[in-house]
């Protein structure tokens, strides 16, 4: 994990389903920090986000890594990235040991003993051989969670990853935040409820939504 | 006249055949252009509908918004 | 060509090409018409349905142009995201489908009388008929999606697939033996007789093809102002 | 993306009835043509290639609409899309799974069938060339289809629409083959353009497809 | 309940291309059989009828399997099981919507389709007939598979198992009954059957697939 | 909406994959009264719920309105009846407002008026005429929630239904079950965050857990 690499998005635009949804944003995240999404419903969180990822593409500004685009490098990207979005991935028919080994596989983990870690550090340790029809909302969302402590990747985006977690969970997830920005790992998060993120900026997305009058920039851009 | 509508006598494959290109390309041509009269006039009564909201804008971020769809990578 | 790239310029050229447009075609039709109706002889092997050409082969011709440049719009607008390629590609695609049917259809009621049968499952009638349902499915699949831009990737890269099919109709009289004739049409009668049907082919040719670009601009039109007013319900409702 | 293809393997083998489901498929398929045509011999003789070909295709076409739609749906392929795999290499494996569950099992029962409908046994070996020719075509041309109608409306009626215009030349050039094969004449004209056809979508398929992949993850 | 119906027949309009695909897919089938089966005349002739309904059954086949997939997916269906309409009632409505917008549409164009197929003028209204009662069979029958198979696993390859030995009966009579039409002979005790197996499914088919909505929820 | 009528569960036990999720559990419910689900990851809140809409039938114990047991009436304990769970049952090509009148409409209620006050009821009416699919996943829930006001039934049943919801929603949902409440009508729901229900009672399905799985729950908790 280099440290001192910026992540940062300049001059951000964005249209979604030909509608505006924020313009004008910038972000910059060092390594160790995090930065907390908020905003109404509809503000464009889970769009930043998805950004972000590399899955949408802004339609005007830059993201970079280190100064790179990440048009420019997508796969250098992908393999420093952990999302977590508003699906789990989790398959009926496999056991949640089965499910987090393949994703850590799919990363280049291939070592069972992270695996048992990253169950054990979301409690779900007891649950490993149940096969993901079983699990409760909450349940799968720990599995999703998971993914992040099996296989080390220095960002991680999630939405709104506190959604089905009961108290003891959250605490569970705010720890592993902590101690990977400690590592100096970077997080991106999104959250309607209050997650406990020392040192951390939050980043309201009510403030770069269009203007009332401002449409036409839309209208004209679609 | 009498022959030139017998087609030697395969009337109805060469006159069925320049039948199907008159539907064809009538039928196409009144489609677009009913068509297009349509949303056009969607389009007229939307934007007659919130004019005063449009017109104030118009002079300031119009000018710099269209090039961003020029730039768009 | 980024200059095209504005709708406004964009459409300031269309619509001052669109009525030599629609004159040409008009002039060229009646021209065609009459020369190829009513002026010209009967072939002395085909008779008179030799006059099916005339219509036959420029929508065949037609029906190929208009897949090839909708592929290179595709292309177009996945390389450069050119903004006016999908709405060109969404515009034409109903007229290649038209000009393809049309095609079948000639095809099938010249085929009747000079082989004996409407329909043969040889290379160039297949070729053709998977392009009629490579246009039916580009239609079907681009407004299958809830998010317009979706669908018109999603489009683009089926035309970019179907783009090997184009090459396969042309040359596929020449890569397998099929009933349908090789392009030999100017030697059917000796070249006397080519001048005379060369002629109204020709007309024809250029008439469907300034039909074509008339029809066109008038559809990118709409296709435009379809999506100022897609946005502008959106705006309103936000 | 080995691990896919073993996952996607052991995906199957574990919810048990893909594998086989696809090949009742087949068999159904073939067993329904004396019904609706009419036990006649010598017709069905007739048209047994011709059967046998357009039920791999309907096999093929119908376990091809869930290929990408169950991890699309759940979450999975978006994190697939986000791994360091490239997006080819995604698909390349998907399609692999799907051929050794879908396409090789039906090349081990399709003589089997052919006996039934009294092809004779000298051009059994023709009949599995062609089909190991042909259902790796249908997976990869299929899947292009699949990845394109991810996310569409309707896309158990739009696939067909997209995917049979395709599957038309295969099933053309395939049953000329064995047509020719019965009748005496060599098919390897028509084998050879099948293949020449199958390295053209080994090439070209994986690109399609990935490119849908991402765009349907916009 | 007619406001389900109104709801599912807008839906579908409103998505554009269901009724049309469906008769795409109908269509595209009839015309795969002369790729396969090679294109001479009598051959053909002799199994149109086959053809027709054959390609009929795997339009509602495939058409059938978003039935209730889609609100199953949503929540819908839970909620419509949970509204105060009867689950018989829900049942109704869905498979009825299914057939105005794929069976009534097939019944029109299939005529079309069999004089491209030479079938013979006069027997048109006997095909018309013979699929007035087999299309909302179709739909009855598959309905139920439709709803047996909510929330399986495999349920792309699982419907089409389950649903095609009950199809098989309604094939063979339609097909029993076109051809004794084509031959001269009275269609009546093959329509009165149909008639008599229509009557029994509008009976007891929305009282399974009510069962297996409800079972589909637990 | 009757007023004396209790709805009850009486020593109910619930099968769910096999295992047992919780037993022994009552529950009485008068007019005007909530009920807060609570526990951990898996405790039953949403099986305890679907029993309670009759979607799951109990193993043992019976669950009565008024007495009758819900077996023996469905169809009048669907009447009256709303449930909200994790699905929104938001169909993409129609409008928010086409959506909530057919589920109006599917209760006998055919009001315009009825439907626009139940939009502005969660301030959704500004975007009545998109369709769904362009809506993010807090505004599909409002719009999910929208339906328990524009027909009324007596009893709420809703499964974490702040999941999504900006605060500025969570206030208006709050404000929504109150007035439910002093006209009468009960709410039973799940939630992982701290809601408004004053004189509300609350279960903790921890308590009901089996008992030896107690050793899991404890680990889960921790
Ligand atoms: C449904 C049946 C048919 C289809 C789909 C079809 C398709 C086509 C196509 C695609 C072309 C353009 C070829 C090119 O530009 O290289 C063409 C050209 C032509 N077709 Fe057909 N055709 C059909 C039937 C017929 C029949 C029955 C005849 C005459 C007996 C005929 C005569 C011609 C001629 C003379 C040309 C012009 C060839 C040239 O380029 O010189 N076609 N047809
Ligand atoms: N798939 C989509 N297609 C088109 N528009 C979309 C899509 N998803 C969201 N939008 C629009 O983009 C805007 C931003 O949505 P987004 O999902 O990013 O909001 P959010 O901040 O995550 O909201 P929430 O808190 O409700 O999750 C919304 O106004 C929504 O209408
Ligand atoms: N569909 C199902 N089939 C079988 N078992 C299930 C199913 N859904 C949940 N379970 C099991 O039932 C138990 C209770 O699940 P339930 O969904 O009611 O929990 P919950 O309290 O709602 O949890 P959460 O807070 O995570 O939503 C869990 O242990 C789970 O393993
Ligand atoms: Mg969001
Ligand atoms: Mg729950």
């Amino acid at each position: 994990m280099t440290s001192s690499s910026p992540f940062t998005g300049r001059d951000l635009l964005c249209l979604r389903g030909g509608r505006l949804v924020f313009q004008d944003l910038d972000f910059t995240l060092a390594a160790g920090g995090c930065l907390t999404l908020v905003g109404p419903n509809g503000s464009g969180k889970s769009t930043l986000l998805r950004l972000m990822a590399g899955l949408l593409k802004p339609l005007r500004g830059t993201i970079a890594w280190d100064g790179v685009a990440l048009a420019q490098d997508p796969e250098a990207h992908r393999a420093r990235l952990h999302y977590v979005g508003h699906l789990d991935a989790v398959k009926a028919s496999f056991t949640c040991r089965e499910i987090l080994s393949f994703w850590a596989g799919v990363r280049g983990v291939a070592d069972r003993a992270a695996v048992d870690r990253a169950l054990a550090a979301f409690a779900i340790d007891t649950i490993a051989d149940v096969p993901g029809r079983f699990l409760s909302a909450g349940q799968r969302r720990r599995l999703s969670l998971a993914r992040l402590v099996a296989a080390p990747a220095p960002l991680w985006l999630l939405d709104e990853p506190t959604v089905g977690l009961d108290r003891a969970s959250v605490a569970l997830l705010e720890g592993a935040i902590a101690r990977h920005r400690a590592d100096g790992g970077r997080v991106v998060l999104s959250t309607h409820i209050d997650l406990a993120t020392p040192g951390g900026a939050v980043l309201d997305l009510a403030a770069f939504a269009p203007a009332e009058d401002d449409e036409d920039g839309a209208e004209d851009a679609a | 006249m009498d022959g030139f509508l017998s087609m030697g006598g395969y009337a109805a494959y060469v006159w069925s055949s320049y039948g199907a290109a008159a539907l064809v390309l009538v039928g196409l041509l009144v489609l677009s252009l009913t068509g297009l009269r349509r949303v056009e006039r969607t389009l007229a009564t939307l934007e007659a509908a919130k004019p005063r909201r449009k017109r104030e804008p118009k002079v300031g971020p119009v000018p710099t918004a269209s090039p961003a769809t020029e730039t768009a990578p | 060509m980024h200059r095209f790239a504005n709708p406004a310029r964009f459409l300031k050229i269309a619509n001052a090409v669109l009525p030599w447009a629609a004159g040409l075609s008009a002039v060229c039709f009646v021209a065609g018409l009459y020369l190829g109706l009513v002026a010209s002889p009967p072939d002395y092997q085909q008779g008179d349905t030799v006059r099916i050409m005339y219509i036959h082969v420029p929508a065949a011709w037609m029906s190929m142009f208009t897949y090839s440049t909708m592929a290179v719009a595709a292309a177009a607008a996945l390389v450069w995201k050119h903004p006016l390629a999908e709405v060109y590609a969404k515009a034409a695609a109903p007229l290649g489908a038209g000009f393809t049917a049309l095609c079948l259809l000639t095809g099938s009621l010249w085929g009747a009388p000079m082989w004996g049968t409407w329909w043969v499952w040889d290379a160039r009638l297949t070729s053709v008929l998977v392009l009629f349902f490579l246009y039916l499915g580009y239609m079907a699949l681009v407004d299958a999606f809830d998010d317009p831009a979706r669908g018109n990737k999603a489009g683009n890269i089926l035309l970019l697939v179907g783009a090997v099919n184009v090459p396969i109709i042309k040359f596929s009289v020449e890569w397998w033996n099929t009933l349908h004739q090789p392009a030999s049409v100017f030697r059917l009668g000796g070249p006397t007789i080519a001048a005379s049907m060369l002629w109204p082919l020709l007309l024809m040719a250029v008439a469907f093809q300034s039909y074509f670009f008339a029809v066109v601009i008038l559809r990118i039109r709409a296709g435009l102002a379809a999506r100022r007013v897609q946005t502008l319900r959106l705006g309103q409702a936000g | 993306m080995l691990r896919l293809i073993l996952r996607d393997l052991r995906l199957v083998l574990r919810q048990g009835s893909d594998a086989t489901a696809a090949l009742m498929f087949f068999v159904l398929c073939v067993v329904l043509f004396p019904f609706g045509v009419g036990p006649e011999p010598n017709v069905l003789m007739r048209i047994a290639p011709g059967v046998l070909l357009i039920a791999a295709l309907l096999a093929a076409l119908l376990s091809m609409e869930r290929l990408f739609q169950g991890d699309f749906e759940d979450g999975s392929l978006e994190l697939l899309l986000l791994s360091p795999l490239p997006a080819e290499g995604v698909a390349v494996a998907k399609v692999a799974a799907h051929w050794l569950v879908t396409g090789v099992p039906l090349m081990i029962v399709a003589p089997l069938l052919a006996l039934l409908l009294r092809m004779p046994v000298d051009q059994l070996g023709l009949l599995v060339g062609t089909l190991a020719l042909a259902t790796p075509l249908l997976s990869l041309i299929g899947a292009v289809g699949a990845a394109l109608t991810l996310g569409a409306r309707r896309s158990g009626v739009l696939l067909p629409l997209l995917v049979l215009p395709l599957y038309i030349p295969v099933l053309i050039f395939a049953a000329a083959g064995l047509d020719a094969g019965l009748s005496g004449l060599s098919p390897r004209p028509h084998l050879l353009l099948l293949g020449g056809m199958l390295c053209g979508a080994l090439v070209l398929a994986p690109l399609a497809i990935a490119a849908a992949l991402r765009a349907a993850h916009e």
